[in-house]
């Protein structure tokens, strides 16, 4: 991989990266917002929730910033009215998707999904929402699994599978019937594999994973053991 | 100068949005010299007037009767102002949609009943199949999110419109906040 | 097998096949067999046999012919007789002309059809006339001489210069030039590369893929070594569909035959170029089609698609760069090192060259599958290669591009069929699906149709296509019913264009084309809708209401 | 090429097609849809001690095994009924009527797409395209293809074979 | 013959959706009136499937007014599915918080809904009859009521960190505990409150005599009272049992356990409502006639418990020999009411264990039911759930203050409009009477609707084949 020093404008701003550097690194590196929710750091990139698109000049398409490299010379432009409109659909789209009530959530106030519809300024979901039949899973003695408020963004799956290496987490099924699954489709409390190391439930931007015995608006994740874990792993 | 027309409007909700409203607690005198309250559950007026200039509308559409209410004050208010989570999102009470109305209504007249056991079918409003925000019925000029609102809020809503402005919500309020 | 082996073996096979007289071709693509074309075969061989007639004629089993609507076909050669719809009690009748000489009016489908006289046959130029399931029958027709010649003869450099000299595009829809994909590969550094061939023919009324591989197998092994050898991999997969038996057995089949005989495998030609071939089977999923999906499939894991950079020629395979092309592209190869780079750009048209190969159904008079040079336009492939729309219906339009393509109007059907000129009618060449449609078809019921594959086709990785695609479902459904306003419309146009630009991937991003190019060409259908109409008398949209 | 450690979930003899199927590919873990494959052609459908036993020869996770299985639609985990009815949802046979032949399969058997009679007698299948096109529309009744079928030669044509099975 | 009928529509200045229909015979005279509730909310089934954890802010969104009796009720439903007894200070905490919204509901009722009515009259101009209008003609009551009420909320705001919908009381206890500070606060509020109701009441006693003809007809009939009452009989809102007291004011029953209410408590379902009418088991249906709320708190309980409202209990017991019937005395009965939550709040926040750290116990689900009581502002609250072995909720019953006195408000409607309401006198001041009696029992709809919520009022006038005669919607 290429790494050496690139120059590279983001926003109109003169910027300097190593080469094997993303965009989203680089620009949050420089206090640039650019919002996300199946990106997270120390985990591989995925490029699924799209939020993080961004125009770049002569590209023919909008580029997820969490997986493109940056070049030389490259012309970024992570704010303008497409891509805040785009993103407020998306937002929309995965509010519509599954029930989530913010007001009676266990992750109310501390929910990345509702932070950001507040960051970008989304009012109200204007696609009509779809209201499935999703089940609570509380077989597992400490967390709880909610498909209700689930935005299969896959941090769960990932993190289970390259930080702890249990791979308990997976996807089942496709498209608007996905659905993450422990093990063969089983209760989480009947995993075989599952380390109950809880890094799962700590990733998770919404309360679709939470710890058992919280309350609404009770569950704030900690993550920071994510860098340093990823760090641990990399040295090692 | 003429004082603002204000309706405030109940639908399927708990109320809480207008118990907000009432936490604006002594700013409501003040407001009263800029606003006259022509509809709401707080005054008799029985029937929705012509001509208001603003109403707050809280709760989701869940019934029929609902729906033909918030058609009739789309029609006769010139900013409708969608209050609070069941009416910008229906929150709560649409947690009933996955279930639909029969089997809400067998397990509360039913299976929770000791005598004459049967959804009521007479004199009352007929349940539609899914609760839904106001926009799905009709069009809504402002959105404030919130279970509830704060009265703060909501304090600023209304100046904002008494000074003939659209307020602008960033910021102030979030779904379930 | 050396050059002077395989011609060796050419001439007796050739030699061996003129002793008989007479030879009675059946079609024994799955569309033929599906309609009784093994019980045909059986009743000839029965009623030569029985006639003692074998040493004067013989009974082979072909590839398809194209006009699959008249099946089970049955060609009487050298004299060119087609007969159409034959049945088993037709064998004695059938014999009894080749005896006579003369043609049996009965059965008798025109030779000089426009059907077949307006096709131009360079992938299916084997189709119909060889025994897809005999080596020797390829070989006799020139098969791996091209392979052979490439690698006496030329250096990867040549071939690559041959092919991109043709102006090969894609033939899997999207039409990237083929020599330059092969030259990015061939460019890598990498020591273990992979060439895959995508069978994954998904499309809804597409079938062109499969009757290649059916009727001609070898030559898309021919081409799939000759790729190998231009741009240095050693190592080959085809991804083929799990519905396509009949395609699995033979590929298989002629997958051995080819090793055995040295084609295929360890030093090949006792050249020092090796190549090993695996099939892999598909297992009913459309996004597998996208290259990154394909890719993962193969490597066993959940279809889904990545985002790209990096490309397949840079990271492709267990993260090795990899050669993808689909089966018609990699069809092209074989002729193309026979005839040269040149003879083949010279058909078609300047942006898009050579043939192409269409499956053509629906409301048409001959449906099955055709081979045209490009430039043609819609019109003379459906009212005269077709012969139009029968029962006395009209034309409405026609489908190009399965669930990423769209629906093309009366109006536009002098458009030449290029891949520009159908992306610019909203449409796309796709791999190579032709629906007509007369007048009895409802076009919104039509989109929904194309959004239900869309939304059940969907990873479900990134969420405009997820969610996309059920709401546009969602959408159409209720316009159907009868239950929308025009603010539907608009948020039919506005999902549209989110999924178009945000969505990961081809699936996603082409998703709308059907629901665009409706609106766009007929968008009176969805107002009547709105209305509780359907303009096509097709929908009960009135009475639910 | 590691020797696997797992057992097949029984004695069936059946099984060792699928060990069979496994060791050709070196018990690689590219090869999981590959032995899929051969459990659903062995046994008719997949279910979770063969998908157990799969992830185990292939020393893969459970979760990451049962997510493919139930990404392609090729696979099922249900057992199938002992006929099934396969009716072609292509866009030729779609226009040419296929929604009539769904809609008296419901009718006459009360089937939906996915489903089996309550006997475990027919199974009801949809194909996106088996690429017979120019016989749309197409079913296939187990391994046999109709096409240009209107509803009523459906019901016929049904009515025949399952009434053959009972005799 | 023709029957006719009168419908109020929407019944106005009260917590929720209703109508009522009263209907005429041929001479004109009242022959029956119903009241329909009007809204249906499902929160018996929209909480299945979710984890026993949500419970409390989930059930708290029944009501927007009484969101705190709610969570509390719940919050105890969730106690004993945990199996664990929570720390003292949690229970005190609660008992604060659910009377701090007895005195913020209360004078929502007085000073808000009903204030209008007593201040400006029952035949005051309706376009003035309402908050808007005292404002305007009695200012300093106005802003008294209004003052009291933010009194309420503030308490609440400051212990729950949320006026409305906080998410504070937990399964096991509260979240966080109290801060000095925040106790200081309220305690420095409380001399201000009593001063107010201290006003009230005093104006309220001397205003009795004007409203002698609706204390006589407003839902005033002998019917069972009903409670919690605490270990020594004192007025109680949070523990102790149930007690039922008849018209004579003897006990009926006492010590009955909240978690046997259904062994004396039934509910029947009126076509006509989507709010249920409970009834008293052993006195059957529709015999079984109860009334719940201030007035039954006051009519069952042997004192109050606090230095003032004792002396104010006594003097409003002596209204009538036995219980006091009238349910025109509710509103009385929320004055004293709202004087026993200032002393005892002042009481409990002077107990230094208030401010203990520890106030949550935490278990899992250990068991799989769970039933919940607290006294509501309008009554008694009873929430009723069972989980699975994971704790996710598979069903609940829920019965709401305000449907416990259903039966008593329709007959109640029935009696005023007996008296009031007559064929050839159709008068605008005699409908707000009949919804004056519906304001009186401070019904919470919304609550009632969890199951059922509003209550707009339409008078129809029907012929006996139900024929549309005339129609009256008050205030149009």
């Amino acid at each position: 991989m290429n790494a050496g020093i690139k120059t590279l404008r983001i926003d109109g701003r003169d910027v300097g990266a190593r080469g094997d550097q993303t965009i989203l690194q680089v620009a949050r590196e420089n206090g640039i917002f650019i919002p996300s929710l199946c990106y997270l750091e120390g985990l591989s990139p995925v490029g699924a929730c799209r939020l993080c698109l961004v125009e770049v000049k002569g590209a023919a398409r909008l580029l997820p910033s969490c997986v493109t490299r940056v070049e030389e010379g490259m012309e970024v432009t992570t704010r303008s009215e497409r891509l805040d409109r785009y993103r407020r659909m998306i937002l929309e789209l995965l509010f519509s998707e599954r029930n989530h009530i913010c007001s009676v959530c266990v992750s109310n106030g501390h929910c990345e999904l509702q932070g950001l519809a507040e960051k970008l300024q989304l009012t109200h979901v204007h696609f009509p929402y779809r209201y499935p039949r999703l089940p609570v899973d509380a077989s597992h003695p400490r967390f709880v699994a909610d498909h209700n408020r689930c935005i299969l963004c896959t941090r769960c799956v990932r993190v289970c599978d390259e930080i702890e290496g249990a791979h308990t987490w997976d996807v089942m099924g496709r498209g608007i019937e996905a659905r993450i699954i422990t093990d063969l489709n089983q209760p989480w409390g009947e995993s075989e594999s599952c380390t109950s190391c809880g890094k799962c439930v700590h990733v998770c931007p919404t309360g679709a994973l939470s710890e058992k015995g919280r309350s609404v608006a009770e569950m704030a994740k900690r993550r920071q053991f994510l860098p340093y874990l990823t760090m641990m792993r990399t040295q090692r | 100068m003429s004082r603002l027309r204000l309706a405030t409007v109940w639908l399927d909700g708990c109320s809480g949005c207008h118990m907000s409203f009432l936490d604006m607690d002594e700013r409501l005198i003040e407001l009263a010299r800029g606003i006259e309250l022509v509809y709401s559950p707080l005054v008799d007026a029985k029937e929705f007037p012509e001509q208001v200039d603003v109403t707050l509308v809280e709760g989701a559409v869940g019934t029929r009767d609902d729906e033909e209410k918030l058609r009739a004050i789309r029609a006769r208010t010139r900013v409708l102002v969608a209050l609070g989570d069941c009416a910008v999102t229906a929150n709560v009470p649409a947690m009933r949609n996955p279930f639909g109305p029969q089997a809400a209504m067998a397990r509360a007249y039913q299976e929770n009943a000791t005598r004459n056991p049967g959804a009521p079918t007479r004199e009352i409003p007929v349940l539609q199949a899914r609760v839904r925000p106001l926009h799905e019925v009709v069009p809504v000029d402002v959105f404030v999110p919130g279970c509830p609102p704060s009265a703060d809020t909501i304090h600023y809503v209304l100046q904002e419109l008494l000074a003939g402005r659209m307020p602008d919500l960033a910021g102030r309020s979030r779904f379930g906040a | 097998m050396t050059l002077d082996e395989l011609e060796r073996l050419a001439a007796e096979e050739r030699a061996a096949q003129r002793k008989t007289a007479c030879w009675l071709h059946v079609c024994t693509a799955a569309s033929c067999l599906s309609a009784g074309a093994a019980e045909v075969k059986q009743a000839l061989e029965q009623e030569l046999a029985e006639r003692g007639m074998l040493n004067f004629c013989k009974v082979k089993g072909v590839g398809c012919m194209g006009l699959c609507s008249a099946g089970p076909l049955v060609a009487a050669q050298p004299e060119g007789f087609l007969y159409g719809r034959v049945t088993p009690d037709d064998a004695p009748d059938i014999t009894r002309s080749l005896v006579e000489g003369r043609p049996l009016r009965r059965l008798a489908v025109p030779g000089d059809l426009p059907f077949f006289r307006r096709q131009f046959k360079i992938v299916l130029e084997n189709a119909g006339r060889v025994d897809p399931e005999r080596l020797e029958d390829y070989v006799a027709a020139g098969g791996y001489a091209s392979l052979l010649k490439v690698l006496n003869e030329m250096t990867p450099q040549d071939v690559i210069r041959e092919v991109t000299a043709s102006g090969l595009r894609g033939r899997g829809g999207a039409g990237y030039p083929t020599g330059l994909k092969w030259s990015t590969v061939a460019k890598s550094q990498d020591r273990e590369k992979y060439v895959v061939c995508n069978a994954d023919e998904g499309d809804p009324g597409a079938f062109m893929d499969r009757a290649v591989l059916e009727s001609d197998p070898h030559r898309v092994l021919e081409g799939m070594a000759i790729a190998a050898y231009a741009t240095g991999a050693r190592h080959g997969y085809i991804y083929v569909r799990a519905e396509y038996p009949l395609a699995v057995a033979r590929l298989r089949a002629a997958i051995r035959q080819a090793e055995r005989a040295g084609l295929l495998g360890n030093r090949i030609a006792g050249t020092p170029f090796s190549f090993h071939v695996e099939v892999r089977l598909g297992a009913g999923a459309f996004v597998c089609g996208e290259e990154t999906a394909l890719m993962a499939s193969i490597e066993g894991r959940r279809g889904t698609p990545r985002p790209r950079p990096p490309y397949p020629a840079e990271s492709g395979l267990w993260g090795h760069s990899t050669l993808i092309n689909n089966v018609e592209t990699l069809a092209n190869v074989p002729v193309i090192l026979r005839e040269g780079g040149e003879w083949y750009a010279r058909i078609g048209t300047p942006n898009s060259k050579g043939t192409k190969v269409f499956a053509l159904a629906g409301r048409v008079l001959h449906t099955g599958l055709i081979e045209v040079p490009m430039g043609i336009s819609l019109r003379e492939i459906i009212f005269e290669i077709g012969g139009g729309v029968p029962e006395g219906r009209r034309f409405k339009a026609v489908q190009t591009g399965g669930p990423s393509g769209g629906c093309i109007p009366e109006e536009y059907l002098d458009t030449p069929v290029d891949y520009e000129s159908l992306s610019a009618l909203g449409s796309m060449m796709g791999s190579g699906g032709l629906i007509v449609m007369d007048d009895s078809t409802c076009m919104v019921d039509l989109a929904r149709f194309f959004l239900e594959f869309s939304k059940g086709e969907s990873c479900g990785k990134c969420v405009p296509c997820r969610v996309g695609t059920a709401h546009l479902y969602d959408l159409l459904d209720r316009i159907l019913r009868g239950e929308s306003d025009g603010a539907a419309l608009a948020m039919l146009e506005e999902l549209s264009d989110l999924l178009r630009h945000t969505s990961l991937c081809g699936l996603g991003q082409s998703a709308p084309n059907p629901v665009l190019s409706t609106l766009r060409h007929f968008r009176h259908e969805y107002e009547a809708h709105l209305e509780g109409r359907c303009v096509a008398g097709a929908c009960r949209t009135g009475e639910r209401r | 090429m590691t020797a696997p450690h797992a057992a097949p979930p029984g004695t069936d003899k059946r099984w060792k097609i699928v060990e069979a199927a496994m060791r050709r590919h070196g018990y690689r873990r590219d090869a999981l849809i590959e032995a899929l494959h051969s459990v659903q052609e062995t046994f008719g459908y997949l279910d979770d001690d063969s998908l157990r036993f799969v992830a185990s020869a292939l020393r893969l996770p459970l979760s990451a095994v049962y997510g493919v299985a139930t990404f392609y639609h090729f696979f099922t985990l249900k057992p199938p009924g002992r006929h099934t009815c396969v009716v072609c949802t292509g866009t030729a046979c779609h226009i040419k009527g296929a929604p009539e032949l769904l809609a008296l399969l419901e009718r006459e058997y009360g089937l939906k797409p996915g489903e089996t009679t309550p006997g475990g007698e027919l199974s009801l299948l949809t194909a996106r395209c088996v690429g017979s096109c120019g016989l749309a529309p197409v079913v296939v009744f187990d391994r046999e293809l109709a096409g240009k079928l209107s509803a009523e030669d459906l019901r016929r044509w049904l009515e025949r074979r399952l009434a053959h099975d009972a005799r | 013959m023709s029957e006719r009928r009168i419908v109020i529509d929407p019944v106005t200045r009260i917590e929720g959706h209703a109508r009522v229909t009263v209907y005429l015979d041929d001479s004109g005279q009242v022959r029956d009136a119903r009241l329909h509730v009007t809204q249906f909310r499902a929160f018996e089934k929209l909480c299945e499937g979710r984890p026993f954890t949500e419970m409390p802010s989930l059930m708290a969104r029944i009501c927007g007014i009484c969101p705190v009796s709610h969570l509390i009720a719940s919050a105890k439903a969730c106690d004993q599915i945990l199996g664990t007894r929570i720390p003292p200070a949690a229970v005190q905490l609660r008992r604060v918080l659910n009377l701090a919204q007895l005195l913020q509901s209360h004078a929502l009722n007085f000073f808000h809904l009903s204030g209008p009515d007593l201040l400006l009259g029952m035949d005051a101009e309706p376009a003035r009859r309402n908050l808007f209008g005292m404002i305007e003609s009695h200012p300093e009551m106005a802003r008294d009521g209004i003052r009291l009420r933010q009194f309420g909320q503030q308490i609440i705001e400051r212990l729950a960190g949320k006026r409305i919908h906080p998410a504070w009381v937990v399964p096991g206890g509260v979240s966080e505990p109290l801060a000095p500070e925040a106790r200081d606060a309220i305690l420095a509020g409380i001399p201000e409150a009593r001063a107010i109701v201290q006003r009230a009441l005093n104006w309220f006693k001397s205003a009795i005599e004007r409203f002698r003809e609706e204390a006589a007809a407003f839902a005033n009939f002998p019917t069972l009272f009903l409670g919690l009452v605490g270990e020594d009989g004192e007025l109680e809102h949070y523990d102790g049992h149930v007690r039922v007291v008849d018209a004579a004011g003897r006990i009926v029953a006492d010590n009955l356990a909240p978690e046997r209410y259904r062994d004396y408590i039934g509910e029947a379902v009126e076509p006509d409502s989507y709010l249920k009418s409970p009834y008293y088991k052993p006195e059957g249906y529709p015999d079984g006639i109860y009334r719940v709320g201030p007035l039954a708190r006051l009519n069952i309980a042997d004192r109050c418990g606090t230095r003032g409202s004792d002396q104010e209990w006594a003097e409003f017991r002596q209204l009538e020999r036995g219980a006091v019937l009238s349910s025109f005395y509710y509103h009385y009965a929320r004055l004293v009411e709202m004087l026993y939550a200032l002393e005892r709040i002042e009481q409990l926040l002077e107990d230094r264990q208030i401010l203990s750290r520890h106030v949550r116990a935490h278990a899992a689900a250990n068991h799989p039911e769970g039933i919940g009581v607290a006294e509501a502002p309008r009554g008694l609250l009873i929430h009723h759930y069972r989980v699975d072995e994971a704790g996710v909720v598979q069903w609940a019953n829920l019965i709401i203050a305000t449907g416990h006195n259903n039966l008593a408000m329709n007959r109640g409607i029935l009696q005023a409009a007996r008296r009031f309401v007559h064929a050839d006198r159709l008068s605008e001041g005699a409908l707000n009477r009949v919804e004056a009696v519906i304001r009186a029992f401070d019904p919470c709809l919304s609550c009632s609707t969890h199951a059922v919520g509003r209550m707009p009022l339409v008078i129809e006038l029907r012929g006996p084949t139900g024929q549309l005669l005339d129609e009256v919607k008050r205030g149009a």
